[in-house]
């Protein structure tokens, strides 16, 4: 693929296409062409583009059934990601199984593409773990909901490749109004100073719970990286490809030597915050179906279908993919077991420790003479 | 800067009215902004959404957008910005919108908002208030349920408080704002839907520094603050059942502690149980049954003893019911101090 | 004066000249013109220039004689400003004196500039308090250690003067080293996204104790503040009159309504980073003589000079005043009483504290103790 | 990763030399840079200046830049930064330049370096050792002299350690390198220039969690960590004159705290005074008398007496002799577990 790139000298815009940002599918499904990005993509065949949509089709379906569990009383709470499919999915998929991933709490997505264990998925949502899997077992850490600070920890682990001059590449998710906080910006200072294997990939979903975008930034996101020296691109978030192409820039560049690389992805959170959330409060429906219109799955389907790819067969057969996903998720909720009332103190230290041994010691008594007592 | 007090007002004053305790913080900032323009309200989301649990909901309709200040997404910000406004006069209303994000502001809390009195010598005055829902048992994800308050009590310069009933919360909300010193305010989240009587009418208020005895007894003093005042209520009717008769203290001042009503309360007693849901090393449980200690050595019939949230992060939602002190461990350790039979009878070091 | 800025949109680049930067004195005493910053300073007279030269002077003074106080035990500890007068003398003679000043600890100058009393100015180095002065009498902040944390108080502080429709303007003053703190950055985020009347004025001198400005910044630190919406200059902070037209654009935007500005005064401190610290061991003597040759001073010395400006009185004049100076100095240190034993407990709180009052009451009572039965 | 031991490394570990407490430190690090290639430091200054008290000094010029880090200047991002690394497997030991510095990092450490082992399930560890050169006693302006220990041992997750002499300090900060859960090494600055004989023969070193009797005594238990245990043995040695036997103990590990020595002690004394540096109010000392009171409540002849800074913030450094704790203020609280006349004798509440 030939590589080339703004720097963080350029003007980012350079590489900017119409609507502000890059586009490579436009809401039609109409392919735009862009001959600094196309090359980054032209390898990705229609099967592939149909692998793409089902893995949009499936998170969408997960997103739904989660958010159904949720007001079913199975899980706790749910943050969905309808609308940041093609975010999710075109970065996630750009990715190789070594690289590393540290995301917020959205990037549900990003871990059904790491092939996360649904149980292990659910567990964080269902109020049984913090985390609910091995970060080595699937090389993502586990979901950060302190905003920001897992910024800093992709630029570490970077640091750590970089040292062992290892190809792979740490990439950090968070949203726009993560950028607010001292640790993103601490982060491309840290990342820029030791030029290390990162990817900072921000999801602008326009909003911060009830906040606009707006507050947090009075210029585009993607225009504070390069003033730290990174380079930045803006591409819309809808578009799975576009964002595919953005993250092979970013990772060949971060595999090559080249430092850290910011990506904005321009989309919108269709739902609400969490399942607790009432974006009726703070947004208006012409806002919503403004950006429904943009939808990133309707848009690869329209394309596909211009290029006569999207059969019926293709399409029963993504539903019955989605279908099956579905229903293997809701099992492994309504399956999940217990957590024994000791292991509340299972892992607090890696090593023995005498304090926290003696209040489970204490504990157990106590929770023997009640049993004992009853 | 003071407005006068309008007739409507004083009509409001006089009346009281049943409300939930968030209810009754968001009466208090309305009050608080109405008394005083120099009081600003600022955070995440008070704003336009009226905060995640509502506590500042129609203040910024009411009082407009450079009253009620929806903030970038930054807790040092919100903080570091307040000093800022303090320095200028103003009387900033921070909100923390967990627990659980009160560290990224944990610098300028600790080495600006505390000292700031002290390093300027005694010209500066920081009348910051910072609210913070805090304290478990309602099931959220991790970082939601916290009780950092020890680490404010023992940060010198700054006051601690917590509310536990509808008229405290608005008696309190209102006295930290006025306060000249900056004050954590620690909103017990699991009552914020709790309701009672309050009235706006000040007059005969405890003072924000103490303690109240919230029920009368003989046996064992039981001490505690913010959610688990009514855990400890519950668990004083359960004992007088038994007929066990245990005196509860609603601390409300974490710092500075009133050890006066606590001391003469023990001294009566001769026990005392105490009770939070922060972990227990080195909370405020340390330092009270330290300072109790101290103070009624020759009045103790028993050790102090102390019924805490484990020294374990706040476990997920599934465990928390283990992790929460409830009525059952308080009267455990009731039995304790009492020599009862109890779950650490026969335990041996 | 003709007001014209680079906005936050244009690139900074357009107002800087040769050296990467505005310069309108250059280190051989010449006067060079510069269109776009010329106008800001037309109004300054010989005879105040030749002011300027005293500040200097005086300040340098001030320097050498806390630096001398310091290695006689007289003071604690002294963070020398020498190299750096002009930055701290062209930004604080721009400003009104209703402006309002947020300082580090190196801003000694900036302080002198606002009257500051001599005893207030070094009692804290003696030891005696940790802020001075009355920062309302002068208003100036006391000095903030800890790196950073004052440039948010300049932001809320600016919040302060907008809400009330006031004209006056917040300046935040930090060093290269505390761009890198997640403060600063954040004290950008609001400052942009409430348009506030700040000015962030960064002192580039080169140096973070042992650390270069590249370990903390890959491109130039005035690039950093576009990004987040914050136009900004860059600086010769060696040259007295650029930095006084710079300051001078900057509090015109502020009082102005047009926002946020921030300056980066390129400069160097010649000193070690306190008297505590030993230079040698990570600089060259090589880089040091380099930036002897851009004296702040020697320069202003040369334009007056070829002016005819710089008489034998005058310069008579400013010596005798710094002499002076620095005789009331070194008398204000000398003669300082020692803080009472009990005072350690006051102000710890506005109001009355119980706890508080205990322990003062209890230390009393043990110093009576102890002095009874010696 | 693990480097074999060299031959030379073995002759180093059987050689004592005389070294100050910073020195001691410096060869620790220098050995855990050696024995684990996934050991580094970072920090600002610590590299080509070798710390600002030269804790690092050679260590940069020894092993590369990419083990010993100069960072940029932000305290959350190198903790930030410590924590990726531990992810990719590494041990970083970061240095917080002063005390009163480790604010910013505050969210990174409370909420990541402690909570990432449990929150995770056991499947990240995180050996992370944070270096806080700490307390008052060198005339420093303000923010350098501050205690914050007590805020990590309010914090579940992390173990918090002090060394009070040069081995202690070698041997001490080996094993938190070495753990697998994060240690905040907390360093007794104005001992730094203390000697003493090091060996690096940790064969019969004392685990990290366990406190040491510096000093066998009889009547009274007097405990504290750091600075203090130096001043501690002045007063023993001071009370010894007086026909009072003190048994000085020097905690070393601040969380796990060692209570089965102190509670020995205790129980064999009856009598027991803690001092540290940290503010009174939620501080150490008051785990530790709550402790102590909870497990020897039947052998104590008097409360658990305190002597500790103030709850002021720490004073300019003309005040600062006040605010330490000092030998006469020792044995003031030593004469008031004895029951003899002190300077609280009288005193009403
Ligand atoms: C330090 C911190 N402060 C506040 C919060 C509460 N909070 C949770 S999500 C959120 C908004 C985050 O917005 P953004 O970064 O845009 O991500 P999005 O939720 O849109 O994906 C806030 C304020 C938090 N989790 N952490
Ligand atoms: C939060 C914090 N971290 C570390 C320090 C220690 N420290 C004092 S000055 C300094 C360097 C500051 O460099 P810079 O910002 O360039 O200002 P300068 O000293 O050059 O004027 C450091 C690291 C501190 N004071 N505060
Ligand atoms: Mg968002
Ligand atoms: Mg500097």
């Amino acid at each position: 693929m030939a590589r080339s790139l703004a720097t963080a000298d350029d003007a980012t815009t350079e590489i900017l296409g119409e609507g502000d940002f890059v586009q490579l599918i436009d809401p039609d499904g109409t392919r735009v062409p862009n001959p600094r990005f196309d090359p980054w993509v032209e390898d990705v065949t229609d099967e592939q583009l149909v692998d793409l949509l089902e893995d949009m089709v499936v998170i969408r379906r997960i997103d739904t059934e989660a958010t159904a569990l949720q007001r079913q009383g199975e899980l706790g709470l749910w943050p969905p990601l309808l609308g940041q499919e093609a975010a999710q999915i075109g970065s996630a998929r750009a990715l190789r199984s070594d690289d590393f991933i540290f995301p917020s709490y959205r990037e549900n997505g990003v871990a059904y593409c790491r092939g996360v264990d649904y149980g292990d998925l659910l567990r964080i949502w269902r109020g049984q773990a913090h985390g609910g899997w091995d970060p080595h077992s699937i090389n993502m850490a586990i979901p950060a909901v302190i905003i920001g600070a897992q910024s800093l920890h992709a630029v570490g682990y970077a640091m750590g490749i970089k040292r062992e001059g290892d190809d792979t590449v740490a990439i950090a998710y968070f949203g726009d109004g993560a950028t607010s906080q001292g640790d993103v910006n601490e982060a491309m200072v840290f990342a820029a100073s030791f030029h290390v294997p990162v990817v900072f990939f921000c999801q602008n979903n326009q909003w911060a719970i009830s906040e606009p975008v707006a507050l947090q930034a009075k210029k585009h996101i993607s225009d504070r990286s390069p003033g730290f020296g990174i380079p930045s691109l803006r591409v819309d978030g809808n578009d799975v490809l576009a964002v595919m192409a953005a993250t092979r820039i970013a990772t060949d560049r971060a595999r090559s030597g080249e430092g850290p690389t910011f990506i904005e992805a321009v989309t919108y959170r269709m739902g609400p915050h969490t399942t607790s959330d009432d974006p009726t409060r703070y947004r208006t429906a012409d806002e919503v179906a403004e950006w429904a219109a943009k939808d990133p799955i309707s848009r690869l389907e329209r394309l596909l279908e211009s290029r006569g790819a999207l059969s019926d067969e293709v399409r029963t057969r993504v539903d019955a993919k989605a279908d099956a996903v579905a229903a293997e998720l809701r099992n492994a909720v309504i399956t999940m077991p217990e957590p024994a009332a000791l292991s509340v103190f299972d892992h607090v230290y890696a090593e023995q420790n005498p304090w926290i041994e003696r209040q489970r010691a204490q504990y157990a008594a106590y929770l023997e003479s009640v049993e004992g007592g009853e | 800067m003071t407005s006068t007090v309008t007739e409507a007002a004083v009509a409001a004053d006089t009346a009281t009215t049943t409300l939930t305790l968030s209810k009754a913080i968001n009466s208090g900032l309305r009050r608080a902004l109405a008394d005083d323009d120099r009081v600003v309200i600022m955070g995440e989301d008070v704003g336009t959404l009226g905060g995640v649990f509502r506590v500042t909901d129609g203040l910024q309709a009411e009082f407009g957008k450079d009253r009620v200040i929806d903030t970038p997404l930054a807790e040092s910000g919100i903080i570091g910005t307040a000093v800022g406004l303090a320095y200028r006069g103003y009387r900033p209303v921070c909100e923390i919108q967990f627990d659980g994000f009160i560290y990224p502001g944990f610098d300028q809390i600790v080495a600006q908002v505390a000292k700031l009195h002290y390093r300027s010598g005694g010209t500066v005055s920081m009348p910051i208030t910072i609210r913070v829902p805090f304290g478990g048992g309602i099931g959220a994800v991790e970082h939601h349920s916290e009780s950092p308050e020890g680490y404010f009590t023992h940060t010198s310069g700054l006051r601690v408080v917590s509310c536990s009933n509808p008229q405290d919360a608005h008696t309190m909300i209102r006295q930290a704002i006025a306060s000249d010193d900056p004050v954590l305010f620690f909103e017990p989240k699991r009552r914020y839907w709790t309701k009672g009587d309050v009235t706006e009418n000040l007059t005969n208020a405890l003072p924000l520094h103490r303690a109240r005895v919230a029920r009368e007894g003989t046996d064992v003093t039981l001490v505690t603050y913010g959610p688990l005042v009514m855990t400890a209520l519950d668990a004083a009717s359960a004992a007088a059942d038994e007929g066990v008769s245990i005196e509860v203290i609603d601390l409300r001042s974490l710092s500075p502690l009133d050890m006066d009503t606590v001391t003469a309360s023990v001294r009566k007693t001769g026990r005392v149980v105490i009770t939070h849901e922060a972990q227990l090393n080195g909370g405020v449980g340390a330092e009270l049954a330290a300072s109790i200690t101290e103070r009624c050595f020759h009045w103790l019939e028993a050790a102090p003893a102390r019924v805490t949230g484990f020294d374990t992060p706040y476990p997920p939602a599934a465990l928390e019911e283990h992790f929460l002190p409830d009525l059952d461990r308080m009267l455990d350790a009731v039995d304790r101090v009492m020599g009862r039979e109890n779950s650490l009878s026969g335990w041996s070091e």
